[in-house]
């Protein structure tokens, strides 16, 4: 199983359920803004602590209320790629890189950092601090930052978001080479039906 | 200038950064680690620890200094037992001039260091546990780098009020010359003398000298490690 | 605990007031091939407690006697070590160049503060012994209930003559051995040593004292070069 | 309670939170300004400024009272002009003492409010200006109130330290019972009497609380207004 | 003219250089990620200030090195969504909404409150603190936010990033009615293809 996800958020007044499996390499959430995409990815990286529910990713429980189980966040492994970039901004582009992926046990990791920089572009930034990067640049990083960290899964949050078309497209030949050479399972915020049908192997809604 | 002052009032101005340097140097991880507790954690009797760390700074400086003396005098809980086991005595020593700075300074450090503490976005926490990071590896990659503008302050605080401590020096270490007599100490001796005005007036500079002098450090070290904050997508 | 090495001299406790007078006596004493006493200026209070809590001291001199005999109820003095090594005299002080005083020689305090208004400023009466010397003074004149608005409590002596010395006050009440040090001050008369308890300055071993040499050095004091010495700073002879 | 302290303990209790309140309210408005030029403003002499503003903390207090004396005395330049213009007397009166406890109070606001002030993000500003705010406008209505913390902090530390302030009241002030005896020369006096342990005990634990309320009541402001201050896309 | 920018500006050791004028109702600005796009916009909003050019908005000279022009961002009258939100975090959605309402002439005003949150479907929000906002929702309260400081002209950094669909066309649709209803030129950042060719009466490319 990739992705099994069941589960009751509280969220200020609001309550966030969702309860889908997916067994597709990649399973695309969609849903209007505010819908508890983000809350949900939030839940599986062990982020936010659903009242109560299960949680399986890349056919590991993560979470279970019954069982009294909840994996701590680094325990999870998962390459989260947040909406709002999150970059350390005490640390140059190459750290903000090497953090994940010095902490990744070497057998594990499956993508260079050579290898990132260079699909994603970021060659002439790795030796600039985060702070006074352009909203792409942030995006790539972000993204080159999860993948470095030897992930079992992926959350991607609007990957492609600020991307201009080149380098969307570059990214998402390297999701589609990950979804496909890689065992690792990716669940994908997306707002674009275009993106979503050219990956998804699954969709799940939600409202 | 070495002309300027005398071989005694050099003495006193080594033995008071010796003294502040210690104060300040040991106590700043257990100013630290008390800044955190209160800033990060939720815990009953958290106001009240709170509020402990604050009383250096309400009670005049004579009565901290009897306190210590109380509890850290031969006769003392502490101050005997650390004679009996170890044969360290605190009162009347360099080391206990630096305890009684360092508990006066205490309050200031542990301010500072926790409004910087809570300004660090703990997104950015979160991020670093995502990435593999165990809490105490998140805090000290994330949180404590984040907070040093609060560390450096709270130093710099610290090293001068450590300077400065006057009260609970002379009550608990004594006004011995060349063991004990730090600047402030001194000051105040030249004070009790007529015409002492000109080595009160001497010594209060080479104070303000020391202190400008921590006060760059300080500035230095913030922004060596570049302590701007900003961090949005 | 056994003896001390005497190469480090015995530590001495005493109060601030004595600080110039106790400095010239030890460096007498080292002259006279001594290891040189070291030294702890405070305020008798703050000396007392800390002989109190066993402070590594050999020897304590205070202000008074109120808080020498507060040690010696405690026991913290060596028993027929004490003894008292000085005494004082209370002056009445202006603004003002010594030598110049206005009639030349002494006035009569009570007469000048029975005319006075303005300010006066003492030694804090509650905490330092000046002070309440100074107050007893002024009920055996008479005057307490009527300078009450105008007495400045300093914290202490030499708080009181730096006052004067400023002119933020018109008049103060000073020992004559600060009054003789300050070149800013006219002393303007005594005040009748009758009108208030004996000022003492009392000096002990401290029963607690491992020093080979604080008893010798208490005995110095008390010697004739030791008094000699103390007359120097103006101090007048125990009584 | 009113039992516990005698009615001169309670006008000393009055006195001290007067003094500590008035020091701290006056020179809060003065503190942040200085908090922000050294925060924002690059200029010559910042650096001066900023050790001009620690100078309380390094030199002794005794020192600093003196200072005062010299220059807000009768004799001088301030102090006379004063009492010349508007028939002000600084010494020796309870505004003098209030005076005295916000000067040395100063260093440890200013610099919890430049922490603070530093914290604060300045795209923030600018997107306050883009949508019509003038210069002015956006420091009141973004920097002012996302400053809080700090704020709240300098003003806990200046009321706690004047609370506490010991050593430039009494040479500036004067111990006068029912004028300028606030808490601290309170204490000071009855340790300096044989016996008075238990009047100093009963006002020190007076002094605690009192410092344990005003620690609430800034916990309690900053929460009220929502101090966190995350703020990401 | 809607916009006239000649401008080169030094950021770090790069330099951006842009040299167009339009007359269209709405210009667009592409180009790749990095390019300068924000900085261009920054420039005309009077945060970033080039080393020499001229800035011509809506008819009125924002900046002339020349002529020693430089107008206060106050004064220029800008309506900026910002790539990054910049929400004040202090104050609730509603106080967001009239920071700028408040200081505009009610006199100017083009659109008022009520109606915004309509069109941007905010009205839920307006008693939520900014804090716990989801992406799109930041991104319409920044976009509500702008509109009612009555600008004489609109800079929007990609403001259908992270929308969904229906929330993009709505909010595609507000632009149309601006730009056709309004005297309100603006020069519209977007990586969207469509969106630039539907919406844009002259496109300008940075490199
Ligand atoms: N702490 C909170 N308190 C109250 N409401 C919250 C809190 N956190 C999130 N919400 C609300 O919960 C809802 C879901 O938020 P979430 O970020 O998961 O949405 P989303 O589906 O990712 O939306 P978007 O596509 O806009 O990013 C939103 O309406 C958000 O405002
Ligand atoms: N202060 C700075 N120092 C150095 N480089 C900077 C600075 N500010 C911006 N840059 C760089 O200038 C370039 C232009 O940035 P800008 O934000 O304008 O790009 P953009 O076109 O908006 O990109 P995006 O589409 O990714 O948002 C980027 O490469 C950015 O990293
Ligand atoms: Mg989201
Ligand atoms: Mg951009």
């Amino acid at each position: 199983m990739s992705f099994e996800v069941r589960l009751t958020l509280r969220l200020g007044e609001a309550e966030v359920r969702a309860d889908f499996a997916s067994d597709a390499r990649l399973t695309a959430l969609v849903g209007p803004s505010g819908a508890g995409k983000t809350s949900v990815l939030n839940a599986i990286a062990g982020l936010l602590h659903p009242r109560e529910g299960r949680l399986l990713a890349a056919g590991r429980v993560l979470f279970d209320s019954e069982r009294g189980i909840d994996l701590s966040p680094e325990a999870r492994r998962a390459g989260y790629v947040f909406q709002d970039g999150r970059l350390f901004p005490h640390m140059s582009v190459r750290k903000n890189l090497a953090y994940g992926e010095r902490l990744a046990p070497p057998a594990e990791r499956w993508i260079t950092c050579a290898e990132v920089s260079d699909l994603l572009d970021i060659g002439d930034l790795l030796d600039r601090r985060t702070t006074n990067l352009s909203g792409g640049e942030v995006r790539r990083v972000a993204i080159a930052r999860a993948l470095l960290a030897a992930p079992r899964f992926l959350l991607l949050d609007e990957p492609t978001a600020s991307l201009d078309a080149a380098r969307a497209e570059a990214l998402l030949g390297l999701i589609e080479r990950i979804r496909d050479a890689m065992e690792v399972p990716i669940l994908l915020v997306s707002h674009s039906r275009a993106e979503v049908e050219r990956l998804a192997g699954q969709i799940v809604e939600m409202a | 200038m070495s002309g300027w002052l005398s071989a005694a009032e050099w003495a006193v101005i080594g033995l008071s950064l010796k003294v502040s340097l210690v104060a300040v140097l040991a106590s700043l991880p257990f100013a630290y680690a008390l800044a955190w507790l209160i800033a990060r954690r939720r815990f009953p009797g958290r106001m009240l620890l709170d509020a402990a760390v604050h009383l250096p700074l309400v009670l005049p400086p004579v009565v901290t200094g009897w306190l210590l003396l109380l509890a850290f005098g031969r006769n003392g809980p502490i101050g005997g037992w650390l004679e009996q086991t170890f044969g360290i005595t605190l009162v009347f020593t360099w080391v206990g001039a630096a305890l009684a700075a360092a508990v006066m300074a205490l309050p200031l450090m542990v301010r500072a260091m926790r409004l910087s503490i809570e300004a660090v976005d703990r997104k950015l926490v979160e991020a670093a546990r995502s990435l593999g990071a165990s809490p105490l590896r998140a805090f000290a990659t994330i949180t404590l780098p984040l907070s040093l503008p609060g560390i450096a302050a709270g130093a710099m605080l610290g090293f001068a009020r450590s300077l400065g401590e006057f009260g609970a020096t002379i009550t608990f270490a004594a006004n011995i010359e060349g063991k004990t007599r730090t600047l402030p100490l001194a000051i105040y001796t030249g004070l009790q003398v007529p015409g002492g005005e000109s080595a009160v007036a001497r010594l209060a500079i080479m104070a303000i000298v020391l202190s400008l002098g921590a006060l760059m450090v300080s500035e230095w070290l913030v922004r060596r490690s570049g302590g701007s904050r900003a961090h949005v997508l | 605990q056994g003896e001390r090495d005497a190469s480090e001299g015995p530590v001495l406790l005493a109060a601030a007031s004595m600080q110039e007078a106790m400095e010239a006596t030890a460096d007498g004493w080292a002259a006279a091939g001594h290891a040189r006493p070291l030294i702890s200026f405070a305020s008798s209070a703050v000396v007392a407690r800390q002989a109190s809590e066993g402070a590594p001291a050999d020897l304590v001199v205070t202000a008074d006697e109120q808080w020498m005999d507060w040690m010696e109820q405690q026991q913290l003095l060596r028993p027929g070590t004490r003894r008292n090594i000085a005494g004082n005299r209370l002056v009445l002080v202006a603004p003002g160049v010594p030598g110049e005083a206005p009639s030349g020689g002494e006035g009569d305090a009570s007469a000048l503060l029975s005319e006075f208004s303005g300010r006066l400023a003492i030694a804090e009466p509650e905490t330092v012994p000046a002070g309440r010397y100074a107050v007893a003074a002024l009920k055996q004149m008479g005057l307490a209930d009527r300078l009450a608005d105008t007495i400045v409590p300093a914290e202490n002596v030499r708080s009181a003559l730096a006052l004067v010395e400023r002119g933020e006050v018109e008049l103060g009440i000073v020992y004559a051995t600060d009054a003789l040090a300050s070149d800013r001050v006219v002393v303007l008369a005594s005040l009748d040593p009758e009108m208030h308890p004996p000022i003492r300055y009392p000096l002990s071993v401290l029963a607690g004292s491992t020093h080979p040499d604080a008893e010798a050095f208490a005995d110095y004091v008390a010697s004739p070069a030791g008094q000699a010495i103390l007359a120097r700073h103006g101090f007048s002879a125990s009584r």
